[in-house]
């Protein structure tokens, strides 16, 4: 009974259940040999998802149809113009660093102007953003790869103990966004406007105030990440946030958050990260064709969903 | 006499570097032929999803428009097929290019992307004649281009059975996911001899290695900047040696010449190949000096380059 | 005899037992419901009347216990119920509100089939809006989402009494009249007498006493779970029935503050759409919007609140707090604990430097779980594991909770019973006392006469304000219609 | 006159979809032919068919994400079994629109979030397309060329197959007692379970019939295309939803307009080719994309404006 009230209680249990099966059947391939390397890798490339995700998961929080699809663009936007200001200079790696943040405060500011002064779905702003962000971005620099300052990319690829420095700022914006959301009436405001935003509005909550800095915020984390992984990779490219779209909602969803929003855990979008990763490992390593890689990524997701959503029965 | 003409580029991504090489190149050789009057306009045109679908539509657009020739890069060997055949039946010459379409009423500037992939396995088996284990970055899955350079590949393969492929992921074209892809593979394979890459995944690939402190194998490739300067580098410091090879984007240049050819009246036959563009260990300092930085290896096309090509298919 | 007895009853739930975890909802509860009666059930919020509704009506299944349709024990579940006559009209609104009103017929009667469903359910609905609620003026051709929830109500109630094969044998009645003005329920009351006569059976549930008194044949009272009076009507009173459900009477006073005014209003707005008087409230008083329902008066509530309540930047210190009437629509967040859902408006008070201090939080919470009365085993429970009734009380602490200087009230007692309103009725005025000024938008005229002031709506201005001693009925009724319509 | 709330759901996207039309008129002249309005509308039809089948699937309050793989999966399936051997073919489709009725019922059953389940499915009906075409290719079926370039008189076929469209979902899902339960179901499940319908069965029934409108789809799009690949139609997706939204539906409550879907299509459709008409750099052809997909949208609210206006008069 207790521990069942745990799982209830802790819906993102699952995704980390089902990342630990899935990494003891890949390194299972090797007998063991490859978990060092196999652990860093995930812990690494979760880091990026786990970042973008943060932001989504806000976005998502604040109910049905709430959603930032211009994450690809402004990662690619941030990437190519911090790297582009930079210009391989160590000096500067923290002015990049701004310039992405303000950027990505700037398309977050967009996104809700157009949300807000159009009265259009966010589904429908965020794409258009992101088509216009996309265009920015091609316009600045054409798509020329720029490397990164030497500092930054070695910061970037390399490790504190083993663990490695993206997952590290990785983990450290997730206790942030934590408190933020267990802790804060900022969070209790997101939470309450996902559930009814008429109500949120009648119990004296800045309804508008806050979705504004909730988009904001999404597109600065997606910016940031941005930023780091256009580092990590050795330079940005236009099409480096294409995998980040479905990737971003996918980790929201598959680490517990209600989609219909007001309900929202950071630990799952771990787990979730970590099972993304690690499911596209496993299969690569036992030798899949792309065709069933796909097919088994799909059955594994839902089969995921199916052990961890009866929860949403019992009330 | 082909002043009057209007010649159009229906192009359907722009999302990496070569695809803006390609406009790039595009763009400076049709505005010098627009000035001195050869076309009447050569406008540039892309969708923005690479999709079939969308393009599909843009071509439609294009007819609509009155352009006397199209210039197409396509999404899809086959699903523009439609589209095409409407534009020639109103008297558009359409040529394709890169992604070539089998419309059998286009022309066709194709490049052996099979033969692409079969030389970079026979140049390893060059070098390495013991043979090893490769690892092989694929494409986007279900593109035809992803599929023609793997057949390619294994086609190698079966010829030089002393290579064995024991490890194959999918970089969707992109550096970052190749670099995710070849991260989460690599714990599990054996020692690596050589990657063999279809264009652009080479220096993705290279940092995972490095990232997992592997030795450093034979990475094939893709002609990008960034590719050659790493190689450069490896070179330099302990005379590493490899190949590159990819399409240059400036054979958009001489699908424009082409058709300007074809609205001259010139006959031309449907089918024509352009080599593709291939670096090795001693032209690498001339092609990296002439490379753009953070660009792609690119060589662009005259009237002449394409009047003798044309001939040459003759 | 028994057999004449077991043929005429239409349901009987005989020792039925429930209990949702912790909470015994219903701990062995006997009902019967016969052929041509009216059975009145009353009880505390949270007695279990919704629920022994729902377990009649097939949709909960009972622990122990059996219920039967027409004497029959076999089969339970909504499909059963259906098929047995029982109808039911429930305490949350229950239309499709994205649905035209003839759709919803469609829906509640699946036997209407074939061709030409359409105009026959437009005509069925019609034809029984006309007889329960003669003169309604609902256009039966729109969607319910934009009719209002008095029109939403009755539309759902005469869908419930048609019968488009056979009639009902019997309907449900879950507070029907908690959204309907005095008149509507009178007809609505009316209605249900003829019903009886004609053979039907009503269950009727309400915590209008009046209402239960003058229409019931027969009076139910339920208390935690537990049937513990059952009797004919005419053997009760008022009294005697707030006796049984377990409260003492007392009696109503009204004695007004009448305090000094001071010298500014606390809250002023000019008069409506230029209409009509303006609106003002002073320091400590508690003042009565009235006049018949949907006549403006949640609207200015709600222009009083948003003009004064920003919706980009938090507001420092609030002025306002709002108690909703329409809980599922702006009152309650329906994924929260009952203690998020109490806190969320005074969060600000209830943290020191950005992070919420939960001890705090908890203690407010409890305060107000006793103070009035909320049932919950658990302030942690989710808010809707609650009674309609509690989940109000819970609204109401909500803005009491609060600092804010005046509470804005759309009509908030709705489903609350009446030991709680008279202990809500207290606090109100103990918190005027303290300086606290109350607006408050009620459709009961009782609630009415307790306020210092009030202002009497029609066609979305204020026509008149009355107070003290000239807050009565007569007045506020006669304020109410035009001088052509009053008779 | 008193506007009811579905007709003004359906006058403002007519109206955007008919002032950008005028648009594209004024700018190319030559588009106001029968060939031209072929052209400017035909690739409309199928991405007009998987608008509906979202929009079945928002009528129940769920979305669909695996909306554009699984027209690419269908696309596949005309283009190689159909074509080969229409009865395996037929088989296939039908097993599909069973998984569709299956996603139904397990979604609601096991309450999940359909963003998920339909993400799972995305990722299934890809690897299953390339299964079944690794790369392009494949041949349209005669009859669904024939049917998709055939030239009826006066009217070209792109606009009568999306009016046929049109009408036909509107008797379904506006008309049709079938209909009424779906969007009952998404306007309040609990009325619908307690009037003793099963919702289980309602839901699976509006799966399939999401299915069912995405194999059209897949079929209309290789009979345009006369080929396929397994990345075909990804972009139906996101089209899809900005369809139903741009014709008037919203994500929750069932409130949907199968007109207004139908017309959402055309518009995204005309929206692109407006676009071709000006000559834009290429660097901002794509954020143009954007930019267009905002003046529709400013429009609507535009007009929005006026009706409103007009009602309180
Ligand atoms: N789904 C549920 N989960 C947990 N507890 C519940 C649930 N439904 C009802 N309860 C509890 O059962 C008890 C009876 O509730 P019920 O709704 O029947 O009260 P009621 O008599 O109708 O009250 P009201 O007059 O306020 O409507 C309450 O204590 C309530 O908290
Ligand atoms: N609780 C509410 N929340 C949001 N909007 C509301 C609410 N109640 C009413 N409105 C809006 O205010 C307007 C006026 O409402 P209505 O005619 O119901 O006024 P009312 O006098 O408050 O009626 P009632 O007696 O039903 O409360 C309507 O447009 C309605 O949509
Ligand atoms: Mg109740
Ligand atoms: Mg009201």
């Amino acid at each position: 009974m207790n521990g069942h009230r745990l799982l209830l209680a802790k819906p993102w249990i699952w995704s980390f259940a089902a990342t630990a099966s899935v990494w003891i059947i890949t390194v299972l391939f090797t007998g063991g040999a490859s978990s060092v390397g196999l652990s860093q890798a995930a812990l690494t490339f979760a880091a990026f998802s786990v970042i973008v995700g943060i932001g989504q998961m806000f976005v998502i929080t604040l109910g049905p149809g709430n959603i930032d699809l211009s994450v690809p663009a402004t990662m690619t936007l941030s990437g190519t113009l911090a790297l582009k200001l930079m210009d391989v200079q160590d000096s500067m790696i923290l002015v990049g660093l701004i310039l992405s943040i303000l950027l990505g405060a700037i398309i977050g500011l967009g996104n809700y102007a157009l949300i807000k002064i159009l009265k259009i779905p966010p589904i429908i702003a965020t794409l258009s953003m992101s088509f216009i962000v996309q265009s920015t971005a091609i316009w600045t620099n054409r798509g020329l790869r720029i490397k990164p300052p030497e500092t930054l990319a070695s910061f970037t690829t390399s490790s504190l103990l083993g663990i490695p420095h993206v997952a590290i700022v990785a983990l450290i914006l997730s206790a942030f966004a934590w408190l933020l959301l267990e802790k804060t009436i900022y969070g209790r405001w997101i939470s309450a406007i996902g559930q009814s935003t008429f109500a949120a509005r009648m119990a004296g909550i800045p309804v508008d105030g806050t979705r504004l800095v909730t988009y904001m915020l999404c597109a600065v984390l997606a910016s940031v990440c941005g930023y780091l992984l256009a580092s990590f990779s050795g330079g940005a490219a236009l099409n480096m946030g294409a995998e980040y779209l479905l990737m971003s909602i996918a980790v929201v969803v598959i680490g517990g958050t209600a989609v219909a929003g007001g309900n929202s855990n950071i630990p799952g979008i771990w787990g979730a990260s970590l099972f993304m990763f690690l499911v596209v490992s496993m299969l690569n390593t036992y030798g899949f064709g792309a065709g069933f890689r796909l097919i088994l990524t799909g059955l594994l997701i839902i089969a995921v969903i199916l052990v961890a959503g009866g929860r949403r029965s019992t009330r | 006499d082909t002043a009057g003409k209007k010649i159009a580029l229906s192009n359907n991504y722009a999302g990496n570097s070569w695809r803006q090489a390609m406009l790039t190149s595009w763009d400076k050789i049709t505005k010098d032929a627009v000035a001195k009057g050869v076309v009447a306009a050569a406008d540039p045109f892309t969708t923005a999803e690479n999709q079939a679908t969308e393009q599909a539509a843009q071509i439609q657009n294009l007819i609509l428009q009155g352009y006397d020739a199209i210039v197409v890069n396509a999404a899809s060997p086959t699903a523009l097929n439609g589209a095409i055949k409407e534009a020639c039946d109103a008297g558009i010459t359409v040529v394709s290019f890169d992604g070539i379409v089998t419309e059998p009423c286009a022309w066709r500037i194709a490049v052996d992307f099979k033969a692409m992939g079969e030389s970079q396995i026979e140049y390893l088996a060059k070098k390495l004649p013991k043979g090893g284990n490769l690892l092989e970055i694929r494409g986007l899955a279900g593109v035809s281009v992803d599929d023609e350079i793997h057949a390619g590949i294994q086609a190698g393969v079966q010829k030089n059975p002393q290579f064995k492929i024991v490890g194959s992921v999918n970089g969707d074209w992109a550096q970052d996911v190749a670099q995710r892809a070849v991260a989460g593979i690599l714990p599990s394979l054996p020692e690596i001899a050589a990657v063999v890459t279809q264009g652009g995944d080479g220096y993705g690939a290279a940092q995972a290695f490095a990232a997992a402190k592997r030795p450093t194998p034979t990475f094939v490739m893709g002609n990008r900047e960034d590719e050659l300067v790493w190689w450069k580098q490896q070179k330099d410091k302990n005379g590493y040696e490899t190949m590159s090879v990819s399409i240059a984007p400036g054979v958009s240049t001489l699908a424009f010449w082409v058709a300007q050819q074809i609205l001259d009246g010139k006959e031309v036959k449907k089918d024509l190949v352009v080599p593709f563009l291939r670096i090795d260990q001693d032209n690498l300092e001339a092609n990296l000096a002439k490379t753009q930085k953070g660009g792609v290896a690119n060589v662009e096309y005259s009237l002449e380059d394409a009047q003798k090509v044309i001939s040459a298919a003759k | 005899m028994t057999a004449n007895l077991m043929k005429n009853e239409v349901v009987a739930a005989r020792g039925v037992k429930l209990a949702f975890g912790a909470v015994k909802a219903l701990d062995g509860v006997d009902l019967v419901i016969r052929a041509g009666e009216c059975v009145g059930l009353v009880g505390h919020n949270g007695a279990g009347k919704s629920t022994i509704v729902n377990v009649i009506n097939g949709g909960l299944s009972p622990q122990e216990g059996v219920v039967s349709y027409g004497g029959e024990t076999s089969g339970h579940g909504i499909a059963t119920a259906r098929a047995s006559g029982v109808r039911c009209v429930f305490q949350e609104l229950s239309l499709c509100p994205n649905l035209t009103v003839n759709e919803n017929v469609r829906i509640m009667h699946p036997d209407l089939k074939g061709w030409n469903w359409r105009s026959r359910a437009l005509e069925l609905v019609k034809k029984q809006l006309q007889e329960i609620f003669p003169g309604h003026g609902i256009d039966c051709d729109s969607t319910v989402d934009d009719l209002s929830i008095a029109e939403r109500q009755m539309v759902e109630i005469a869908i419930s009494f048609a019968g488009f094969v056979v009639p009902p044998k019997l309907v449900i009645l879950d507070e029907p009249t908690s959204s309907l003005d005095a008149g509507l329920a009178a007809q609505m009351m009316a209605y249900i007498r003829r019903f009886v006569a004609d053979g039907g059976a009503v269950l009727l549930i309400s915590h209008i006493l009046g209402e239960i008194l003058s229409t019931a044949d027969r009076i139910v009272v339920m208390k935690d779970g537990r049937v513990v009076a059952d009797r004919l009507a005419s053997e009760m009173n008022a009294r005697s029935l707030v006796e049984a459900m377990g409260n003492v009477v007392r009696e109503q006073e009204y004695q007004r503050s009448g305090i000094a005014r001071s010298s500014s209003p606390v809250l002023s707005m000019p008069p409506r759409r230029g209409r009509g008087l303006a609106f003002e409230a002073y320091r400590g008083e508690i003042v009565g919007l009235a006049g018949l329902g949907g006549h403006g008066q949640t609207e200015t509530l709600l222009d009083l609140y948003l003009s004064r309540n920003g919706n980009w930047w938090p507001t420092p210190r609030d002025e306002l707090a709002f108690v909703a009437g329409d809980r599922s629509l702006n009152g309650t967040f329906p994924l929260w604990s009952i203690l998020k859902n109490l806190t969320i408006a005074s969060l600000q008070e209830l943290s020191s430097r950005t992070f919420i201090d939960n001890a705090r939080e908890n203690r407010l919470g409890l305060g107000w779980k006793n103070r009035i009365e909320i049932r919950t085993p658990d302030l942690e429970n989710r808010i809707l594991s609650l009674s309609g009734g509690n989940q109000q009380k819970v609204l109401f602490a909500r803005a009491l909770a609060t600092t804010a200087r005046t509470v804005l009230m759309d009509d908030p007692m709705r489903g609350v019973d009446v030991g709680t309103k008279q202990e809500v009725y207290e606090i109100l005025r103990s918190e005027a006392a303290s300086g606290r000024s109350f607006i408050w938008y009620s459709t009961e005229m009782d609630e009415i006469r307790l306020c210092d002031r009030v202002y009497v709506f029609r066609e979305g201005a204020i026509v008149a304000e009355l107070a003290g001693e000239a807050v009565t009925e007569k007045n506020v009724l006669a304020a109410s219609f035009s001088a052509g319509e009053a008779a | 006159m008193k506007l009811s709330s579905s007709a003004v759901r359906l006058i403002i996207p007519a109206a955007s979809l008919a002032v950008l039309l005028a648009a594209v008129f004024y700018m190319q002249p030559r588009a106001m032919s029968y060939t031209g309005l072929n052209l400017l509308f035909n690739l409309a039809v199928p991405i007009a068919l998987a608008t509906v089948a979202q929009m079945v699937i928002m009528a129940v309050n769920d979305l669909d994400l695996s909306m554009g793989t699984f027209v690419s999966f269908c696309a596949c399936v005309t283009a190689t079994f159909l074509q080969a051997s229409p009865g395996t073919g037929i088989l296939i489709f039908l097993g599909a629109i069973a998984a569709y009725a299956a996603m139904g019922v397990i979604i609601y059953v096991r309450e999940l979030p359909a963003i998920v389940v339909t993400l799972g499915m995305s990722f299934v009906w890809g690897g299953l397309a390339v299964l079944i075409l690794p790369s392009p290719g494949g041949t349209a079926p005669g009859w669904a060329r024939w049917l998709m370039t055939s030239k009826p008189p006066f009217v070209p076929m792109a606009i009568v197959a999306s009016v046929v469209i049109a009408l036909a979902t509107h008797f379904l899902i506006m008309r049709s007692s079938f209909g009424v339960l779906i969007r009952g179901a998404g306007g309040n499940v609990r009325s619908v379970e307690r009037a003793g319908w099963s919702v289980v069965k309602v839901r699976a029934a509006a799966y399939a019939l999401a299915g069912f409108f995405a194999v059209l789809s897949g079929i209309a799009l290789v009979g345009l295309t006369t080929s396929a690949d397994a990345n075909i139609a990804l972009r139906y997706t996101l089209l899809s939803i900005a369809g139903v939204i741009l014709g008037g539906g919203e994500f929750v409550g069932g409130k949907i307009s199968p007109i207004g879907a139908v017309i959402g299509a055309l518009t995204l459709a005309l929206a692109g080719s407006f676009l071709s008409f000006m000559r834009i750099s290429p660097d901002w052809q794509i954020g143009a994309q954007g930019a267009i997909l905002i003046v529709v949208l400013a429009m609507r609210l535009f007009l929005n404006r006026l009706e409103k206006r007009e009602k309180s008069r």
